[in-house]
Formats: C-alpha cells, sequence, structure tokens
C-alpha cells in the first residue's frame, strides 16, 4: 500500500510537469491548429535563463524566475514573427508550419550546443532536498512547489481564458479566426498574444525542470512526452492537456512500478493508441464532425 | 573531391532517396504526416538482415523480403490509426517509432541496444544506384495513374475526393504500405552498407530528417525528392569545415526555405526530359516543367 | 525580394560549393609538410560532452607535440569530425578522413555504435583507428575474428563488469544488488549484463532489474519498486547526468544503500549535482585521479580550455599516446606500418599500463581503479581485477 | 418512379437536432430543390444523402437500395454525388487533373497494371483521358483546362466541380447553392447548363439555392425547410404562393402586410 502510494505521488510529479509543458502546446495549438514542435527549444532556453539569472548574475530567486519566464516570453514571440508569420500571411498549410518548427527545433538546441556548450548545468540549490515524510511516503519540496506553481498557472491561465475580455478574444479567434477578424479583433496581436503567454509558461516550466533535473541542450526532446500529453487529452484543450499529462505520469509509474520499466513507453504508447483508435479526438477535445 | 569519400555520400544519398521517395509518396502525394517511419526502417534493416543472414538468400531478395515485412506491419499500424486526423495520426505514428526501436532494444536475439554486427556488407554504388532507379521508375508510375491520381486527390480535399467515389481508407493503406516498403528497403539497405545495425540508428531524429527532405525537395513531386534527398545528405557534409555550427546552419536553411519557398525545390512540378530541351532553348518559360 | 527563389537557392548552393572545394584546395597546398591525424565522435547531440573534450585534448595534444619539434620532424594537424551520435555519419566522416584527407591514422569514436560500422571501411583504405570509450567487445573482434584495423584503448565491458561485481562480492561483502540501466544506450545494457552475470555466479542474488529510456529525468517509478526489494547495493551504469539525477532522486525516496557505477561516473557535473546523494559511493574507473601524471594532464587542459577534463579525455590522451608510440617505433607515418607497430605497443599511459594483445586488439590485463567519493572527491582506493 | 426516397429522416449533433423527421421523394429524371431559411438543414440533408454526416433516425433508399449506412464514396459509387457550398475543388491541380482525377470509376486497372505499363493500363488510361477532354468540352473549360483551379474566376470553379462530379457518371446529381456569388448574367449560363446536363447526361438533378429566380425557372419540384423540418413541397407555382413558405422567409408581419 505505501508502495503504492508512493508511486502515486511519483506519477502526479512526473504528470504535473508534464502539465506545464503540455498547456504551451494545447494553447498555441487551439489558435494556429499546429503542433508548435519548437516549443520545447524555448522551455530549453528558459531553462538555461533561469540557470543565468540564478547561478551568473546571482539575481533573487523570484526575479530569476520572472525573468526567465520574460525571457522566453520574447522568445517565444520573435519565433512566432520569424518562422511562422510569413507563412500566416501565406495560408500556408500546416504541414510547412511544423517543418518550420522542426528547422526552429533543430537551430535552437544547435546553437546552445555551439554557444554555451554541450555539459550540463546545475542550479543552485534553493530548496533543500530533503523531502517531506508523511509515515513511510517521501514526498520532495521541489515536487511540492512544482504541484504548486503548475496548479497556480494553471489556475491564472483558465481565469484569463475564460473569465477576461482578452481571454473571450483568443477563444473566438480559436473558434473561428476569419469571423473574429471580421468581428474586429486583431488576430494577429491575439496570435502574439498567445505565443507570449504559450512563451511565459514554457519558462516557468524551464525554470521548473531545470531546478528538479537540471539544464542540457536536449530538454526538447523530453518535451515530446507533454506533446503526446497533449495531444492524448485532446490537442487544443487545456483541461484536457493538464489532464492528459496526470494520466500519462500516472500511467508510466505504474507501468513501471508494477509491470515492466523495460517495456514501458511500449505499453504506454499502446494504451494511448488504442484509447485514440476509441476516441480520435483525445480525451477532452470537441467532437466535430466535418462542415461540409 | 576524393572519390571514394563522394562514392561514399552518393551512396549515403542513395539510402536515403529510397525512404524519402516512400515518404513522398505519404506525405508529398498523400498528405499524410509521419513522424515514425524510422521504425519502418528498422524493420526492414533488421529483417532483411535475419533473412540474409539466416537463409542466405541474395541481396535483392533478403531486401525486398524486409520491405515486405515493414509493409505487412504498416497494414497493422494503418487498420489502427490511419482514421486519426492530422496530429493524432502523426503522435500515432510517432509512438509507433519508438516503439519500435524499445522492442528491437530489448530482443537480445538481435542484440539489443548493443547492436548487431557482422552482417555481411553487400552495397556498393551500382547496386544502390540501380535499386534507386527501380525505386524511381516504380514511384513515376505509380503516382501517374489513377491510383496515385487518387491519392493526390485525398492531400488536396479529402471530403471531395470521397464524394467522387474515392475510397480514401483504401488509398492511405496502400500509400501507407507502399511508403513502408520504401522505407523497409531503405533500412536493408542500411544493415549491409554499414555491416551493423542497432536500434538507436533508427531514432525520431531520422523520421524528422526524411519529413524535412521530403519538404524540402517540394510536397508532390518526385524529382524533388531526389534532389531534396541529394542535396540534403551533402549539404552536412559541405559544411563539414563548419564543426559545431554546421547544424545551426542546417536549421536556418530549413526554416528558410519554408518562409521562401515553401513549395520546396520543385514544388509539385518534376523535370522531365521534354522540359529540359524546353528550358535550354526550344519553348517558352511558362512549361519549363510540367504539371503533375 | 527574391524573384527567382529557385536561382537564387540554386545559385547559393553552388557557391557554397565552390567554397568549400576552394578552402579545401587552399588547405591542402597550405599543410604540404605535415602528416593528419584524424578524429570523430559527437561534437553535437547528446553525447557531445563527451566527444568535444576528446577532439580538444587529441588537439591539444598535437599542439604541445608540435610545439616540442613534432614528430619524426612533421607536424601533426588534427582533423575531427562530428558524427553526431550517428553510425552513418560515422562512416562518412571516416571515408572522408581516409579518401579525402588521407590520415594516417585515426582516435574515436566515442560509442561503439559508431566503432564498429566503420571497420569495413579501415579495412578497405588500411588505416588503424584507436577508439577510446567504445567497450562494446565486439568493436575489436566479431565471431572469433580480429578487425585488423580496429584498436582500443580502454577495458571492455565484460571486465568492467566484472570488476564491479567482483568487487561488490568479494571486497565489500554485499549480497544483494539492484540494478538500474538504459535500455536504450549499449553501453549500459553491456555493463549489466556481465554485472549481473558475475554477481550471480559468484553467489549473489540481483533483486531488482529496472530499467529507463535514454532522455528520462525521472527515475522514482523504478527506484521506488528497487526500494522494496530492499537492496545492499544499486549499480548504475549509465552515464552521469541520469547518474546525478537518479541518485537524487534515491536519497528523496528514502534509499540509503551503497550506490555503484562504471567509467560513466567520473566527472566534476557529477559532484556538483549531486554531491550528497552519492556520498560513499564506488566507481569502477580507468585511473586515479590523484596521480601525478593525471593532474598534470588535468592542469594544462583546464589552463587552455577553461573547462574541466571529462573521463573520456584521459582516453584520449592515452589514444594519443599509442598513436605517437606506434608512429615511433614504426619510424614511419605509413598507416600500415603504424597499424603493426599498434600490435605490439606497450606503453605506460595515464591510465595504466596499454599492453595490446596482438589477438584482440585490446589493452589487456588493464587494471581497474576502484574509486570511493569521499566529501565530493574521488578518492582513489586500490587497483582491481576480478 | 422516385430514384431517392427519404423518411422520417432525424439528424441530432449533441442537443441540438438539425433535421426532424425529414421525409420526401425525388424523382428520377426531374430537376428538383430544396430551399429554406439559413440554417434550416439543407445542407445537413445533403451530408446525410452523401453519407458525410452518419444518420441518427430514419432512412435514405436510393434506386431501392437503403444506403445511409453506408460509407460517402461507397455511395458516390451507386451514382450519388455532389457539389459544395464553399467550393472544394484539388486547388493546385489543373482544371485537366481536377476532372481526369474524377473519372477514375471508368477504370480498373491496378497497381501492378500502372507500373507494368500493360495493355488494359494504356488503353484505359486512354480512355480516361478521353472522357476527361469530352467533359471539359461539353462544359465550355477546354480552354482553361491548364489552369490551377484556385486561380480560376468564381464562376469558373463553381462549372468545375459541376464538371468533375459529372466525370463519376451520377444518376443523381446533388448541387449545394451553385449560383452562389454570380451575377445574373452567369446565373442564366448555369440555368441552361444544369438543364442540359440533366438531358445529356439523363441524371436526377437535386439543388440547394437562395436565388428563387433559378429555383422557379428550373425546377418540377421543391421541398421547403425551416427550422430543420419539413414546411411544405410541391411545384413551383404552389410553392411560390404559399403562406408559409413567404412567412418562413420574410415573417409574420411581412405576411399581414401582404
Amino acid at each position: 500500500m505505501t508502495q503504492f502510494l508512493q508511486q502515486m505521488i511519483n506519477g502526479l510529479s512526473i504528470g504535473s510537469v508534464y502539465a506545464l509543458m503540455a498547456v504551451g502546446y494545447s494553447l498555441v495549438y487551439s489558435i494556429m491548429n499546429f503542433s508548435n514542435f519548437a516549443h520545447g527549444g524555448v522551455i530549453m532556453l528558459g531553462a538555461y535563463f533561469g540557470f543565468y539569472f540564478l547561478a551568473v548574475f546571482k539575481w533573487p530567486f523570484a526575479f530569476a524566475f520572472f525573468g526567465a519566464a520574460l525571457g522566453s516570453t520574447v522568445l517565444a514571440v520573435l519565433l512566432e514573427r520569424v518562422a511562422y508569420k510569413p507563412l500566416r500571411m501565406r495560408n500556408a498549410p500546416f504541414l510547412y508550419f511544423i517543418i518550420s518548427a522542426m528547422g526552429a527545433s533543430i537551430l535552437i538546441e544547435n546553437f546552445v550546443i555551439a554557444t554555451i556548450g554541450p555539459t550540463f548545468k546545475t542550479y543552485p540549490q534553493v530548496l533543500s532536498r530533503e523531502p517531506f515524510q508523511i509515515a513511510a511516503l517521501f514526498i520532495g519540496r521541489l515536487d511540492t512547489m512544482i504541484f504548486i506553481t503548475s496548479a497556480v498557472c494553471l489556475a491564472l491561465l483558465v481565469y484569463f481564458i475564460d473569465f477576461t475580455k482578452v481571454g473571450k478574444a483568443i477563444r473566438a479567434t480559436a473558434f473561428n479566426a476569419r469571423v473574429s477578424a471580421l468581428m474586429g479583433i486583431n488576430t494577429d496581436m491575439i496570435i502574439i498574444l498567445v505565443f507570449a503567454v504559450g512563451g511565459f509558461l514554457a519558462g516557468v516550466a524551464g525554470v521548473l525542470f531545470g531546478m528538479k533535473y537540471t539544464v542540457y541542450p536536449q530538454i526538447g526532446a523530453v518535451t515530446i512526452k507533454s506533446f503526446i500529453a497533449a495531444v492524448f487529452g485532446g490537442l487544443g484543450s487545456l483541461p484536457g492537456a493538464v489532464i492528459g499529462s496526470v494520466i500519462l505520469g500516472l500511467l508510466e509509474t505504474l507501468i513501471s512500478g508494477y509491470f515492466s520499466s523495460q517495456f514501458r513507453d511500449l505499453i504506454s504508447f499502446s494504451l494511448l493508441i488504442i484509447i485514440l483508435v476509441l476516441r480520435p479526438i483525445g480525451l477532452m477535445g470537441k467532437p466535430s464532425e466535418e462542415k461540409a | 573531391m576524393d572519390w571514394f569519400y563522394v562514392k561514399g555520400i552518393l551512396i549515403l544519398s542513395g539510402i536515403n532517396l529510397m525512404a524519402v521517395l516512400g515518404l513522398s509518396l505519404l506525405t508529398g502525394f498523400t498528405g499524410l504526416f509521419s513522424f515514425g517511419h524510422a521504425g519502418f526502417m528498422a524493420i526492414g534493416a533488421y529483417a532483411a538482415a535475419f533473412i540474409g543472414v539466416n537463409l542466405g538468400l541474395p541481396l535483392i531478395v533478403s531486401l525486398l523480403a524486409g520491405g515486405l515485412v515493414a509493409g505487412i506491419i504498416s497494414l497493422f499500424i494503418g487498420r489502427l490509426t490511419l482514421k486519426l486526423k492530422g496530429d493524432y495520426f502523426c503522435i500515432a505514428t510517432l509512438g509507433f517509432g519508438e516503439a519500435i526501436r524499445l522492442v528491437l532494444d530489448n530482443v537480445q536475439v538481435f542484440g539489443g541496444a548493443r547492436g548487431w554486427p557482422g552482417i555481411p556488407i553487400r552495397i556498393d554504388l551500382w547496386n544502390v544506384v540501380l535499386i534507386n532507379l527501380a525505386g524511381i521508375a516504380f514511384m513515376i508510375s505509380l503516382v501517374n495513374s489513377r491510383h496515385g491520381r487518387n491519392m493526390i486527390a485525398i492531400r488536396e480535399e479529402e471530403l471531395a475526393a470521397k464524394t467522387i467515389g474515392i475510397d480514401t481508407f483504401k488509398y492511405k493503406m496502400i500509400s501507407l504500405f507502399t511508403s513502408a516498403v520504401y522505407a523497409g528497403i531503405a533500412g536493408g539497405l542500411v544493415g549491409y552498407y554499414t555491416g551493423f545495425l542497432q536500434p538507436k540508428m533508427f531514432g525520431m531524429t531520422k523520421s524528422t530528417e526524411l519529413t524535412i527532405i521530403v519538404i524540402f525537395g517540394g510536397i508532390g513531386s518526385v524529382s524533388g525528392s531526389v534532389l531534396g534527398a541529394l542535396l540534403l545528405t551533402a549539404l552536412p557534409e559541405l559544411l563539414r569545415a563548419f564543426a559545431l555550427w554546421r547544424l545551426v546552419a542546417y536549421g536556418v536553411a530549413v526554416i528558410f526555405i519554408m518562409i521562401s519557398r515553401p513549395e520546396g525545390l520543385m514544388g509539385g512540378k518534376e523535370i522531365t526530359f521534354k522540359g529540359i530541351l524546353r528550358a535550354i532553348g526550344f519553348g517558352h518559360k511558362h512549361s519549363k516543367a510540367r504539371e503533375v | 525580394m527574391f524573384k527567382r527563389p529557385k536561382r537564387c537557392v540554386v545559385t547559393l548552393l553552388c557557391l557554397v560549393l565552390c567554397l568549400t572545394l576552394g578552402i579545401s584546395a587552399a588547405l591542402a597546398a597550405e599543410q604540404a609538410k605535415t602528416v593528419k591525424l584524424g578524429w570523430i565522435g559527437s561534437l553535437t547531440g547528446d553525447q557531445a560532452v563527451w566527444g568535444q573534450c576528446e577532439l580538444n585534448t587529441v588537439k591539444m595534444l598535437a599542439e604541445e607535440l608540435n610545439d616540442a619539434g613534432g614528430l619524426l620532424g612533421a607536424k601533426i594537424e588534427v582533423i575531427g569530425y562530428d558524427t553526431r551520435g550517428d553510425a552513418m555519419e560515422a562512416v562518412n566522416c571516416v571515408r572522408r578522413l581516409t579518401g579525402q584527407d588521407k590520415v594516417v591514422c585515426i582516435i574515436g569514436p566515442n560509442a561503439s555504435g559508431q566503432a564498429i560500422p566503420i571497420s569495413s571501411i579501415l579495412e578497405e583504405m588500411k588505416v588503424p583507428d584507436i577508439a577510446t570509450v567504445a567497450t562494446n567487445p565486439k568493436v575489436t573482434v566479431v565471431d572469433g575474428k580480429t578487425k585488423p584495423f580496429n584498436f582500443r584503448v580502454c577495458f571492455i565491458d565484460p571486465y568492467q563488469g566484472a570488476v564491479a561485481a567482483g568487487f561488490a562480492f568479494d571486497v565489500l561483502g554485499l549480497r544483494k544488488a539492484a540494478v538500474l540501466y538504459d535500455v536504450a544506450d549499449d553501453y549500459s545494457q553491456g555493463l549489466t549484463e556481465f554485472f549481473v552475470k558475475t554477481f550471480t555466479e559468484k553467489g549473489g542474488t540481483v533483486v531488482a532489474k529496472e530499467a529507463f529510456k535514454f532522455g528520462d529525468t525521472d527515475f522514482r517509478p523504478q527506484l521506488s519498486k528497487i526500494k522494496a526489494a530492499n537492496p545492499d547495493l544499486i549499480f548504475m551504469p549509465y552515464f552521469f547526468k541520469e547518474v546525478a539525477l537518479s541518485s537524487n532522486q534515491a536519497r528523496e525516496l528514502g534509499i540509503k544503500c551503497t550506490l555503484m557505477g562504471g567509467d560513466g561516473w567520473p566527472s566534476e557535473v557529477l559532484i556538483e549535482m549531486a554531491k550528497e546523494a552519492i556520498e560513499g559511493s564506488y566507481v569502477v574507473n580507468h585511473l586515479d585521479f590523484d596521480d601525478p601524471d593525471v593532474m598534470d594532464f588535468k592542469a594544462r587542459y583546464i589552463k587552455k580550455y577553461n573547462r574541466q577534463v571529462e573521463l573520456n579525455g584521459f582516453l584520449a590522451h592515452d589514444a594519443f599516446l599509442m598513436f605517437v608510440d606506434a608512429v615511433k617505433r614504426a619510424n614511419s607515418f605509413d598507416p600500415v606500418a603504424i597499424k603493426n607497430a599498434l600490435e605490439t605497443t606497450n606503453v605506460k599511459g595515464i591510465t595504466g599500463t596499454i599492453r595490446i594483445d596482438k589477438d584482440t586488439h585490446n589493452p589487456e590485463g588493464k587494471e581497474a581503479a576502484i574509486i570511493k567519493i569521499v566529501d565530493g572527491n574521488y578518492i582513489f582506493q586500490q587497483k582491481y581485477a576480478p | 418512379m422516385d430514384i431517392l426516397a427519404i423518411s422520417d429522416l432525424t439528424k441530432t449533433f449533441g442537443g441540438l437536432t438539425a433535421v426532424e423527421n425529414v421525409s420526401f421523394r425525388v424523382q428520377e429524371g426531374s430537376i428538383s430543390g430544396l430551399i429554406g431559411p439559413n440554417g434550416a438543414g439543407k445542407t445537413t440533408i445533403f451530408n446525410l444523402i452523401t453519407g458525410i454526416y452518419k444518420v441518427t433516425r430514419g432512412e435514405i433508399t436510393f434506386g431501392g437500395h437503403s444506403i445511409h449506412d453506408l460509407e460517402p464514396h461507397a455511395i458516390a459509387n451507386m451514382g450519388i454525388t455532389r457539389t459544395f457550398q464553399n467550393i472544394r475543388l484539388f486547388k493546385r491541380l489543373s482544371v485537366y487533373s481536377n476532372i481526369l482525377t474524377a473519372c477514375h470509376g471508368n477504370a480498373s486497372y491496378s497497381v501492378v497494371d500502372s507500373v507494368l505499363k500493360s495493355r488494359r493500363f494504356r488503353t484505359e488510361e486512354k480512355r480516361l483521358r478521353e472522357d476527361a477532354v469530352s467533359l471539359m468540352e461539353i462544359l465550355g473549360l477546354a480552354e482553361w483546362q491548364n489552369h490551377i483551379a484556385h486561380s480560376l474566376p468564381y464562376g469558373l470553379q463553381r462549372r468545375l466541380e459541376i464538371a468533375r462530379a459529372l466525370a463519376v457518371k451520377p444518376k443523381l446529381l446533388l448541387l449545394d447553392e451553385p449560383a452562389a456569388g454570380m451575377n445574373p448574367d452567369e446565373t442564366q449560363q448555369l440555368m441552361h447548363h444544369i438543364c442540359r446536363i440533366r438531358d445529356e447526361f439523363s441524371c436526377t438533378v437535386f439543388v440547394i439555392e437562395h436565388r428563387m429566380d433559378l429555383i422557379m425557372g428550373i425546377c418540377e419540384n421543391i421541398v421547403v425547410l425551416n427550422f430543420g423540418k419539413k414546411l411544405t413541397e410541391g411545384p413551383p407555382e404552389e410553392i411560390q404562393s404559399d403562406p408559409q413558405v413567404i412567412e418562413a422567409y420574410l415573417g409574420k408581419e411581412a405576411r399581414i402586410s401582404a
């Protein structure tokens, strides 16, 4: 029983990291209808920003944290301007966006390797590594912090999207960009805004990831998992991304804890595919019959 | 440049080209995006090597058998996932590619992650070229028949394709099957060229690379794929002198081509003999290349 | 801006082509009186940390040698190519090095997956290669046949696995071991296989064998399972980034047993990342870090590059030593003569005495150094051979 | 003889009922119309007939066969095809390729045939190409044959979509607002084309249209929908003077003042 509870805690904490990353994918997807594969690169740079602010410039933690988030916000917007806007202007099919995103992620990763170098960087210890202990269960301090930060960020995001005027504009654009534009919504601004919000979340995710694990140029590869989680939850749906992430985290944990760690990914992928076959739009995706 | 080295690049381009031709049918002509093609290459590689080494069959038979095994497995995958839309299909193929690798990592008969050395080396430039010529000829015949046109119709407008009586699911299956066979043969070439197989060789980077080549060469163009495979295999080689910066340059090149010439090098056009004649002065410039 | 994009692209590509050709031609003309030494390995990709250190080491040593008058009166020029950790790229690099650059010998690559497929090219072009940390036995011997042009400077997986298991069982007296390994990594699978084999042969039990996949950053599900099996020791045969993460997580979960690892561990970064977690752990290593020769090399490297030396640097150092020694004994830059000389190598490097066995092309009888981590330092314990 | 019979057709999306208990028949060889205000469910009915939507309740029979469980392509191969309200051409292909692709049903050579360039491939492919050329000539598209579909003027795009549909050799052709965005001249031309198509291709035409001049000009029978239900049905003269129809289109007040 203790082990099961411990595994659930492990799963939740893995899931909450996936969730922070997945929400960024989903947010951009809901507006642009393509998977922004460069999101992983932005997360990685966010982690590096955090590292430099904290370890090199010795900023106080809160400053470094927000600095990193702002840094990746700027970066995400820049990325949109350079790699996606020209495509958007031409109504290019989603394939081109994806390739452009891939190019961007290759570029970002190798740029970091060429300039900063491939070595792993370690965040200075902000929180004690000593875990909380409840009975025989161990809960990491950092995990608790990540869990709370994710929850707060996601709650703020939901508030922003659901209850503010700008949020309404975002939802309208997500629903139908052309009509929204006709209704006087500046879709270009909305897209910038969405990338900015996505970038901000990426920065937060990057710093937390860096604190929990470490910083290295290939963090982007980890984010594939969060992308899978987003698809699983239903692309374009924020609650879907969160739920998908938590389920994926728990699934992975339970499979390696009780079944086979060798075949973990195989089993979790197969399960995901089965679920997608049964429900092709993901868990929380909006059902839609194609309009004719 | 030294011929021995150039020969190596040409062989490698040829191997890539085989996989790219297949993916070009799936992505370029049918409009389906796969992130798991390296998985089919892996299946083909191991199957072809197994058949060649254990049954002592000649090269061409082993390669075709490898391709066929990849094709048959693709039918199972397709049956499950081809009904999924856009990014959901992407994710399913991505999951499949990773899953195949994980299985191979664990199959100790083939050496697991440690790899399988000692496969006889049977590939030289001449047989790669012959196999590729056959592959190109087959592909051109296919896309210029009603079957190819039906696939293009699916890419252009799936709903309309259905209403003119095209069994879109069936044609997606044919397209996936054919492209998996090509990828499988390409995988077989890898094994017989390097004499060594390791699941690591067929990671997501490989799948991404293939997709980038297809798009770079131009959607819906066989000659574009040929050109793309030759150029993009050679490009990193030419950039070798720049060491760390070459992949940065590669990323920039990919973004640049997407935003400045998104239709790829050939943009749905084909180089034909007639076209070449016209280009050198026997016709007006509009008919330089033929529409497919 | 681009009225004729197609033409633009084509022109651009032609330009790049001409430029490259021009540069290589110019370089070739300038360096007529030098001898070329090749290096291959990962400069990008996830193995880049080790690859870059190797290339830096080889370049530094060549520079030092050239400043001291060169080798047999010639200057050594190092040409290093990136393999991205990819086998096909490695084949290309070797084709370029042997075909176009005409190197006399190649050092690297830093992984078995790249060292194995290049052998046919080496044989075709008759150029020897000294692998740095390619530890798979099949790099030099396949199906009982020795590959004539492949050599290595490191010890092999079976040996290292056996050392770890033997030391844990015989010296530390531990009986219950757990293994956590990277299922997608050849090195990790190799060490695991031979550790488990030796440990159980000696009479110990492996109570848990859990896997993760390269790229994972969270190991707590596996560690929780290991914890439930209550082992005396966890063997962690993988590289230091994952070691740091997994050891920290193990301690977070309240696992208190001894940790042990192979030559993927030693790094300053590991100490920085997991100082408390790995305190008291044992590492099977190639060398004693406090050896004066090692210290000297380390100091030179840090002075030149302002970076820490990774383990591969030491092995690259000894590979370079092997090359220099072979050239001197062969008294020639003929690759085949170098290859013949390499077969009878017997030099003292910083990773121990390297005596190449003619039949296996492996350094035989190279003792492993057992290192314990005490107060954040790698403290040499003893030499150990199973 | 009825070619198409729809009985008690209902379609719901989630909680929303788009079409409710609609029944009507379309006579073979006729030109029939389907009209109704925006959102009345006209296009939904087309989507149900062509199998793009799955039927919630009710039945659709075509030439005596029940078709509502079939896949869209199977329905098309039985002889029902359509055009779309928002044109769905194969945008990046030429006019000729658009039509040639749609002709595929008239050939049966296999993949192997096409690779080996067998005699069957050659004869059938030749026939397909001839079919495509003759269709282009009939619909006056021959001079545009090498133009890319999406670069054509709007009216021609509509005409091309009809040509593509005809290539399937349909028994029943569904046209979804074929005159949308056309000027009166083009509409006149279109009416002429529709009549010719019915005669020359001996197919039945079923058309959704807002342009009353077109509907009243060519239809023999008209079905009127409102809020997902059938309001009435009858020949143009009857429909024109039906108070219910006027109310549906113009609202209650209009009826009073009329």
